[in-house]
């Protein structure tokens, strides 16, 4: 079968080469230039799906963005499935392969349109509400077949192979839509040298122009498009994108364009010259001014059964037969309330087929197009429409009859006419969504019915968009809000150069939504409002009957414009008919509103280049190659990469990591080991107010630390909870470097900042971040003075160096800042240099520490070590709620402190000063296996009933080597004061462990080893 | 009121859906009420419920200045869990549980609570301690819940990635099965049909103006269709609570920030319970309609636009994609805003406050859906009594000044 | 998205490059000591939240890294001004009446109206 | 090496005149994703300048102006964004805030220089941080390379609003640059250390349609 409906010539086709596709397995074939759509439509195929409620069948209505059947599966491999592509705006290409999203076992033959007839009465809106509800348990199995029964297309099951990406665009002027206002803006804004940004979305530009019947400058419509796109596209300040949504305008003028740039070409992005191109691509422009040339959408006529497949839009059957050279049949009957529509009686007709009547709504149509289709001797009814469609799986008749639109009701006896198609036009409305994005309310407009947007700053709307339709109205239209919006961007727009059109009379059009039908509207046909979501006139009269008066509450409660069209076609007919039903107007009943997308947008394509590898920094230190060499495994510290633990291979198998972590915490203990520290935040900080700004944001004293000293700092927020710690040293009078713990680092500095630049500028000091500008590495144990002697030039004598000293020297010829502070309890030296040596300096440790054994460790040891030590981890051992006399670190506390420090006064609020509050303690398990699970709550009573009154948790806990038993660090109600005493943690799975509550230093309590 | 039922519906059917009831009435407003109810959202409509038939008072008017349900209730993504980690919070939310489990039956209004149950995933070492924590302090408080490692999840989500290869793999999970998801519209809707008919009347496109206050007791509201008087006045505008209290000469410890959400096109059954992830950053569930339901944070600033920057929506996908690479060719249908009124310590305001006789309940930031029947009731018990009632008692507004905070970031993680 | 004019920077910058950071002109008290609980926690916690003019504090963040105030309506979202830290907003919600957020859709309209969200 | 202006600020040089192995930011990376060369095709090619010398200096305009002058003979760009080289090309000054601007000079002369800058601004308040460790200048060059730029930034980087001689500090797709456009043809990110593999990855992947090469 080869194209039945497909005219010998004409529509804007490649004819010189076919294109095969199959659409349900069939194959078929088309012509470049064709959309899916259209290709389905030439080939004679009338049940693109089945619909959604009452599987119904349905076909193509529209030709664009407003299509709310035709919508398929698209994609032949698993990995490039395409779910609901709407088959009006896929282009056809070579081995398309697609399929109907609904219909069991097909389409043709569907066996859930049996139950759908029989069980659709059943369903009035809101019926979920009013049923399943017995019994209770019944639920989740009845939620089960309705999830199965609802979804259009299905999610692919692999990984897209395919990438996408954005451009940050600037521009004067963003034009979207190129149809005649926007070619005419484009062309203003333009010419007058201003950056302009064309966007279009459809396969070619030109809008209306492409399927018009009329002259511009005595030349067709189209070659004007032609001639004015060339010369757009000859500009250097002009940026054509085809294929390009606007699908969001957003605050300031900010508006995403969504490219498609190879959903044309294939189910998979083509490579381009031998390299990978996007799919699709994002542009993030913001706009100068923006120029809403986006045109109108026609408006369905609602009648009984105007879903059956053959019933679509007038405008639609002109685009298919001019564009495409499609047919979709070959007896007409048009129904509409307007002149325009004519123009799918005289293309039809001019295309050798039969137009069997057009019913015209209005008393005595009058008007050129009229006329044409009078000489052409088509029979005009005068005020009558199409009552209801006949037919099944295709339209086979019409029922036309005189109606009265005051009275909503049949004026004579119903006629029946022969057809296999049925084109409605009830009118046009302008497509003002990207106008409501950031929430303006459109105005309804009387004469021209429809909506026309309200303008935030920035924007202006040309034509079709602001109800503007005649071609040389909307071509001057365009042109002017060009040189507006080219002016308000500071250029000078050249005088208007338009086409001449002739100017076409044209008779007004009637207000007419929902035909008016021999029996009411609850028992007559179905009249389709929202085609997608199967939303009926009379689901909507329902919804008004039950109280659901505004037109949001008849939306959510019918459904109506929740579909993937999001009500273009059927938003306005549904108001109109809430409105009769509720004796109001359509204002009254309420205005549209649109969110953003215009049309949905793939998620790989919002998400771009953000994903996978890139989906987050990953951030390295300059050792980094190292830890990857010796088979680190890695632990996410914010963004950073740090090594977690270095496992080895021992006796052939690699070592768990409780193995790998006792070896590393024993090196440390007993002879040395190293830790790449160089994540911790380090801020410079200069100036002679500088230790007076550090005694404000520390709780502890800062006036007497010495050039060469280094002391430990915490950090709290004003509402007296720790926000963080680490150690600060005084490198001169005035200059001190700071270190915070690694998810700190810009926390902090902006903390610094912030409190400068807004509490107390008159502090001479400015913090400079140099956490990337320093390699840091800790050399800790007992071995660490010899290991590190073997390589420094500086005195490490006890005496000369001493703990909470720095000084500076050679450590492998290279300049560095040697900082004497312990994390671990052991002797430590935190060797600082600038990174670009640190893997130098780090390879001649090992050089040189092999026979100390110089042992790796990871952040894992590093937290064993310390815990054993009951030094905090900001973000572990508090939470946000932990002040520092919580921690017990009443030795950091500066209370005498001449300045109100920050946190200070917070932690006399009765709250805070409550003396029963969680406190930092350690606890010791009374079987020492037993490594506490962190994050188990405690309890005084293990045999109270739930709830069980929780007094703590467990914040760090570890098994430690040295000791050779399980330990933990917890924050338990007025732990200083019940040392000795016994808790419980009442675990999963049912045992309840017990512990002592001891102090949290486990490991050399007089601080003896870190002083050697 | 007309019953709901399945043989109903066929009775229904057999006379052309030409005989429902309105499921409430369009009252004109009395000039005074026992309780006036200021916001006609879930809460408000629930409070007014439970005032009516646990309470027995009835002479009560829900004020709503546009239309019920279509504030927050509208534009929420339908979560709804109990597991929360402080023993205040987790009372609360679990109160509100229980009574979902029973809800749509209570109100002959078919709500749609799945439970489907709620993954919160760690990414993070420190995510677990978080995860093991809550499900812990849940467990001894009698809520639901186990921690999952990485296979558990997968187990349990096959489409997700739970490799080794994601920049944060998925570590393992926090699973409470009670939890799902719930029609949000039908909330509103069952809890206002249920109120008329128990009496109470609900003003729609009524608008308080203003409040009737003397010696320190309110007595009444001013609305742009006249006075109304109560002696009790019970706020739950959700984020225009603030603008309420400052017509009241309050200030609350509380800001309006915009929080997005998106849904995809409907898709057939893939994804059949609720992940969320605090550290990637993104939620998502599928609706019974077959869309993904997607959200994340909230915005930084202070908006009553109902609508926040696209940024966010992007960082949103990102997760989601980061989380499902096989949704990258499913498409994003809409994205729309809500307005919620957050805490500072992501915990709800429910007060009395100087004025006596004007409560506000409010604060729930992202939060307050899974709470709506919970927070009606207690909020509905206060008010009828005078007193706070004990689950409500610890969410004082004097706790800003005593600093007993409940600080539920951590829980609360991503908006939901 | 925002398009927000950097005082210090003096051009315009996409809002991805700024933090905001909450009501603007909070000035910590002289002498918290002296502060009751009541000041502290009005202080600490509590905040004008207008529906309407707002004067708030961002940072360039990715930029500068000032931080600065901004006067916005927060019901349009419109940029009125910004201004250095330190300086007074010319523009307040008294000068201007409230009008703007008159002039903006109220929460009412947008209720009635909103595209919604499904289950 | 080592070297004490005075007892209040320490300053400290922290390069070796010893041979020691050195690292730039992109060694790692090189290892990790290669460097493909580039061709006549490459419509951007990417170059590291590793180990110049980088100094933020903080205070006052006119002090800084001042002691700028007299030590380098290049004046402080006192307007917000700009960019000011000298005519060797080697060394610039860069605004970055009102109290702030980032000096590059070639590798070495860093430390002298701050020590001359010091002594020629005395007792006004300023601040200098040696911040050469932890960043590094990539290139970017070729007729694609505002396009990539476009793909990867937010601000505008078109020629009519980012002329020669600018410079500002913006978003780097999910990290930030600085980023510069010294020359015609040429363009440079200074970028901090433990981004740079993460900046390195994303220009690879947004270039590769323009055959991005690397020039090592």
């Amino acid at each position: 079968m080869s194209q039945p409906n497909r005219l010998a010539r004409g529509g804007r086709l490649d004819r010189s080469r076919e294109l095969s596709f199959t659409f349900n397995g069939q194959s078929y074939r088309g012509y470049p230039g064709d959309t899916l759509a259209s290709a389905l439509l030439a080939n004679g195929v009338d049940i693109v799906n089945r619909s959604f409620k009452y599987s119904r069948p349905r076909g193509i209505v529209a030709a664009g963005a407003e299509e709310p059947n035709a919508v398929v599966q698209l994609g032949s491999t698993e990995a490039a499935q395409v779910p609901n592509v709407r088959a009006t705006q896929q282009a056809l290409f070579e081995g398309l392969e697609a399929r109907s999203t609904n219909g069991w076992p097909n389409v043709q033959r569907d066996l859930m349109g049996v139950i759908g007839k029989l069980g659709g009465q059943f369903m009035p809106p809101g019926f979920y509400y009013k049923t399943f509800m017995a019994p209770a348990s019944m639920w989740m199995t009845y939620e089960k077949y309705i999830r199965k029964s609802a979804g259009l297309g299905r999610s692919p099951m692999e990984k897209d192979p395919d990438s996408y990406d954005h451009v940050n665009r600037h521009c004067d002027v963003l034009v979207i839509g190129a149809g005649p206002a926007g070619l005419s803006a484009a062309l203003a804004a333009g010419r007058s040298g201003a950056l302009v940004i064309l966007a279009d979305e459809q396969e070619e530009m030109g809008g209306s122009l492409l399927d018009s019947r009329e002259l511009l400058d005595e030349r067709p419509a189209e070659q004007w498009a032609a001639a004015a796109l060339e010369e757009l596209a000859g500009l250097d300040n002009v940026l054509l994108l085809p294929r390009t949504t606007a699908n969001g305008y957003h605050d300031h003028n900010f508006v995403t364009l969504h490219e498609r740039r190879t959903e044309h070409l294939g189910e998979t992005a083509p490579q381009a010259g031998g390299r990978r191109q996007v799919r699709s691509r994002l542009h993030r422009v913001r706009a100068g001014r923006v120029v809403l040339a986006t045109g109108a959408h026609e408006r369905p006529l609602v009648y009984g059964n105007n879903d059956v497949p053959g019933n679509l839009q007038a405008g639609a059957v002109s685009s298919y037969i001019r564009r495409y050279g499609v047919v979709p049949g070959n007896k007409l009957v048009l129904s509409t309330s307007n002149d325009h529509a004519y123009r799918a009686a005289l293309d039809w007709a001019e295309s050798g087929r039969e137009v069997v009547a057009i019913a015209d709504a209005r008393p005595e149509p009058a008007g050129e197009l009229v006329e044409q289709a009078r000489a052409k001797g088509i029979r005009i009814i005068p005020g009558a429409a199409v009552l209801e469609a006949r037919g099944q799986n295709r339209v086979t008749g019409a029922r036309v009859a005189r109606v009265d639109l005051e009275g909503f009701r049949v004026a004579g006896e119903a006629e029946s006419l022969e057809c296999d198609t049925i084109a409605s036009s009830g009118g046009y409305s302008p497509v003002i969504h990207l106008a409501s994005h950031t929430g303006a309310r459109p105005t309804w407009r009387d004469d021209i019915l429809g909506f026309v947007p309200n303008l935030v700053e920035g924007v202006l709307a040309a034509g079709g968009a602001q109800g503007v339709y005649a071609t040389s109205d909307v071509l001057a239209d365009g042109w002017s809000s060009g040189a507006r919006a080219a002016g308000e961007t500071g250029f000078d727009a050249l005088e208007a150069q338009l086409p001449h059109v002739e100017a076409r009379h044209e008779s007004g059009s009637v207000a007419l939504y929902q035909v008016p039908h021999e029996k009411p509207t609850l028992r007559g046909p179905k009249q389709f409002v929202d085609l997608q979501n199967d939303v009926t006139a009379a689901a909507i009269e329902v919804a008004t009957r039950e109280g659901f008066e505004s037109i949001e509450h008849v939306k959510r409660y019918t459904a109506m414009g929740f579909g993937t069209d999001q009500g273009k076609l059927g938003n306005i007919n549904g108001m109109a008919i809430a409105a009769r039903c509720l004796g109001r107007s359509i204002p009254e009943v309420g205005t549209t509103v649109f969110r953003p997308n215009y049309t949905p947008v793939t998620f790989g394509a919002v998400v771009g280049r953000h994903c996978r590898e890139l989906f987050d920094p990953e951030r390295y230190t300059a050792m980094h190659q190292w830890h990857v060499e010796h088979g680190a495994e890695f632990e996410d510290v914010g963004q950073w990469k740090r090594p977690w633990y270095f496992p080895r291979r021992v006796e052939g198998r690699m070592e768990s990591m409780h193995e790998a972590v006792a070896r590393e915490c024993r090196a440390v203990r007993e002879k040395v080991g190293i830790l790449d520290a160089s994540t911790l935040g380090k801020i410079d900080i200069q100036g002679p107010d500088a230790r007076e700004f550090l005694g404000r944001v520390y709780t502890n004293k800062w006036a007497k630390l010495a050039p060469g000293r280094v002391r430990y700092g915490l950090m709290c927020k004003d509402d007296g909870m720790v926000m963080d710690d680490g150690t600060t040293s005084c490198l001169g009078e005035n200059h001190f470097l700071m270190t915070t713990s690694t998810g700190g680092a810009a926390t902090v500095l902006e903390w610094l900042e912030v409190w400068h630049q807004t509490e107390w500028p008159e502090l001479e000091v400015y913090f400079n971040s140099v956490t990337d500008h320093w390699a840091t590495m800790t050399v800790t144990g007992p071995e660490a003075r010899k290991l590190l002697a073997e390589i420094t030039d500086i005195d490490l004598d006890r005496e000369a160096f001493k703990f909470m000293d720095w000084r500076e020297g050679m450590v492998a010829d290279v300049p560095a800042r040697v900082f004497r502070i312990s994390f671990t309890g052991e002797l430590a030296y935190e060797i600082n240099v600038q990174a670009n040596y640190a893997l130098h300096v780090w390879e001649t440790l090992f050089a040189h520490g092999e026979k100390y054994d110089l042992t790796p460790y990871g952040t894992e040891t590093m937290h064993v070590l310390r815990a054993e030590k009951g030094f905090i981890i900001a973000g572990q051992d508090t939470d946000g709620s932990v002040t520092p006399e919580d921690l017990g670190m009443y030795w950091a506390i500066g209370y005498d402190k001449p300045f109100s420090w920050i946190g200070k006064r917070a932690l006399t609020r009765p709250d805070t000063a409550r003396t029963d509050r969680k406190q930092l303690v350690g606890l010791k398990p009374r079987n020492p296996e037993v490594v506490l699970e962190e994050g188990a709550q405690i309890v005084f009573d293990p045999d109270h009933a739930i709830p069980m009154p929780m007094k703590g948790h467990v914040t760090s806990s570890y098994y430690s080597p040295t000791l050779d038993s399980g330990f933990a660090l917890a924050v338990v109600k007025g732990g200083q004061q019940r040392m000795g005493e016994t808790v419980y943690l009442p675990m999963a799975d049912g045992q309840v462990h017990e512990a002592e509550i001891v102090s949290p230093i486990f490991v050399d309590p007089k601080g003896e080893r870190q002083n050697v | 009121m007309q019953r709901y039922s399945g043989f109903g519906l066929v009775k229904h059917a057999l006379s052309h859906h030409e005989n429902w009831q309105r499921q409430w009435r369009n009252p004109t407003p009395k000039k005074a009420y026992d309780v006036i109810i200021v916001g006609g959202g879930g809460h408000g409509l629930g409070t007014a419920y439970y005032l009516a038939k646990e309470f027995g008072i009835r002479n009560v008017a829900v004020i709503e200045k546009g239309w019920l349900g279509g504030g927050n209730t509208a534009r929420n993504t339908t979560i709804v869990r109990s597991n929360y980690l402080w023993d205040e919070a987790a009372a609360l939310y679990e109160h509100s549980m229980k009574r979902w489990e029973g809800l749509s039956q209570d109100l002959n209004y078919n709500v749609m609570f799945s439970q489907r149950g709620v993954l919160n995933l760690g990414h993070t070492l420190q995510d677990m301690r978080d995860i093991q924590r809550r499900v812990n302090a849940n467990r001894l408080n009698g809520i639901d819940g186990e921690v999952l490692d990485a296979k558990g999840v997968q187990e349990l989500v096959p489409i997700m990635d739970c490799s080794k290869n994601a920049r944060y793999p998925v570590m393992g999970a926090s699973w409470q099965p009670r939890a799902g998801v719930a029609r949000h519209d039908a909330v509103a809707w069952g809890y206002a049909r249920g109120a008329d008919a128990l009496g109470v009347d609900i003003l729609q496109q009524t608008e308080v103006t203003g409040f009737k206050i003397r010696d320190g007791q309110v007595y009444g509201v001013h609305t742009n269709r006249g006075d109304i008087e109560a002696k009790t006045v019970g706020c739950v505008a959700a984020g225009n609570s603030g603008v309420l209290a400052k017509m009241a000469g309050l200030k609350l410890p509380l800001e309006s920030h915009p929080l997005q959400a998106l849904v995809s096109e409907p898709l057939k059954p893939v994804l059949d319970t609720v992940v969320m992830s605090n550290h990637v950053h993104g939620y998502i569930s599928q609706s019974d309609k077959g869309d993904l339901v997607i959200g994340a944070g909230i915005d930084g600033y202070t908006g009553y636009g109902q609508r926040g920057s696209y940024p966010t929506v992007e960082h949103t996908l990102q997760a989601i994609v980061e989380m499902f690479p096989i949704f990258s060719r499913v498409r994003m249908n809409r994205q729309w805003g809500g307005i919620v009124d957050t805490c500072p310590d992501a915990c709800p305001l429910i007060s009395k406050t100087k004025v006596k006789g004007l409560y506000f309940n409010c604060g729930w930031g992202t939060g307050g859906f899974k709470a709506t029947p919970g927070s009606a009731h207690v909020f509905a018990a206060s008010l009828a009594k005078g007193e706070m009632h004990p689950l409500a008692a610890p969410f004082s507004i004097d706790r800003f000044n005593t600093g007993a905070l409940i600080d539920e970031h951590g829980a609360a993680g991503v908006a939901h | 998205m925002f398009y927000i004019y950097c005082p210090y920077c003096g051009e315009h910058r996409e809002e991805e490059e700024f933090h905001p950071k909450g009501e603007a002109h909070i000035v910590r008290p002289e002498d918290p000591e002296t502060c009751s609980d009541e000041e502290w926690g009005d202080y600490l916690f509590f905040r004008n939240n207008p529906r309407g003019i707002h004067h708030e504090m961002w940072v360039h963040a990715v930029g500068c890294r000032k931080f600065f105030n901004i006067t916005r309506n927060t019901a349009t979202y419109a940029i009125l001004e910004t201004y250095r830290m330190g300086e007074a907003p010319s523009i307040t919600a008294e000068s201007r009446d409230d009008r703007a957020s008159l002039d903006a859709p109220a929460e009412t309209e947008t209720a009635e109206n909103q595209e919604g969200v499904r289950a | 090496m080592s070297n004490t202006v005075d007892d209040k600020i320490k300053t400290f040089d922290t390069r070796t005149t010893s041979r020691v192995p050195v690292e730039s930011p992109l060694t790692y990376s090189y290892r990790r994703s290669g460097a493909p060369a580039p061709g006549k095709g490459s419509g951007a090619v990417l170059r590291e300048r590793p180990f110049l010398g980088h100094l933020v200096l903080r205070g006052g305009a006119i002090v800084l102006d001042e002691a700028l002058r007299a030590v380098l003979d290049i004046s402080l760009p006192g307007e917000p964004q700009a960019l000011v080289v000298d005519a060797s090309g080697e060394r610039s000054v860069q605004w970055i805030s009102p109290d702030e601007w980032l000096l590059i000079v070639p590798g070495g002369e860093e430390f002298e220089l701050e020590n001359r800058l010091r002594g020629a601004l005395g007792d006004a308040h300023f601040a200098i941080t040696n911040v050469g460790g932890g960043q590094t200048v990539i290139d970017l060059e070729g007729d694609a390379a505002s396009e990539l730029l476009m793909k990867s930034v937010v601000y505008d980087v078109h020629p009519h609003h980012f002329p020669v001689g600018k410079g500002v500090t913006t978003v780097f797709a999910k990290t930030s640059v600085i980023l510069r456009r010294p020359t015609e043809t040429r363009w440079e990110l200074v970028v901090r250390r433990s981004f740079a593999d993460y900046i390195y990855r994303w220009l690879l992947d947004a270039g590769e349609e323009y055959a991005i090469g690397v020039e090592r």
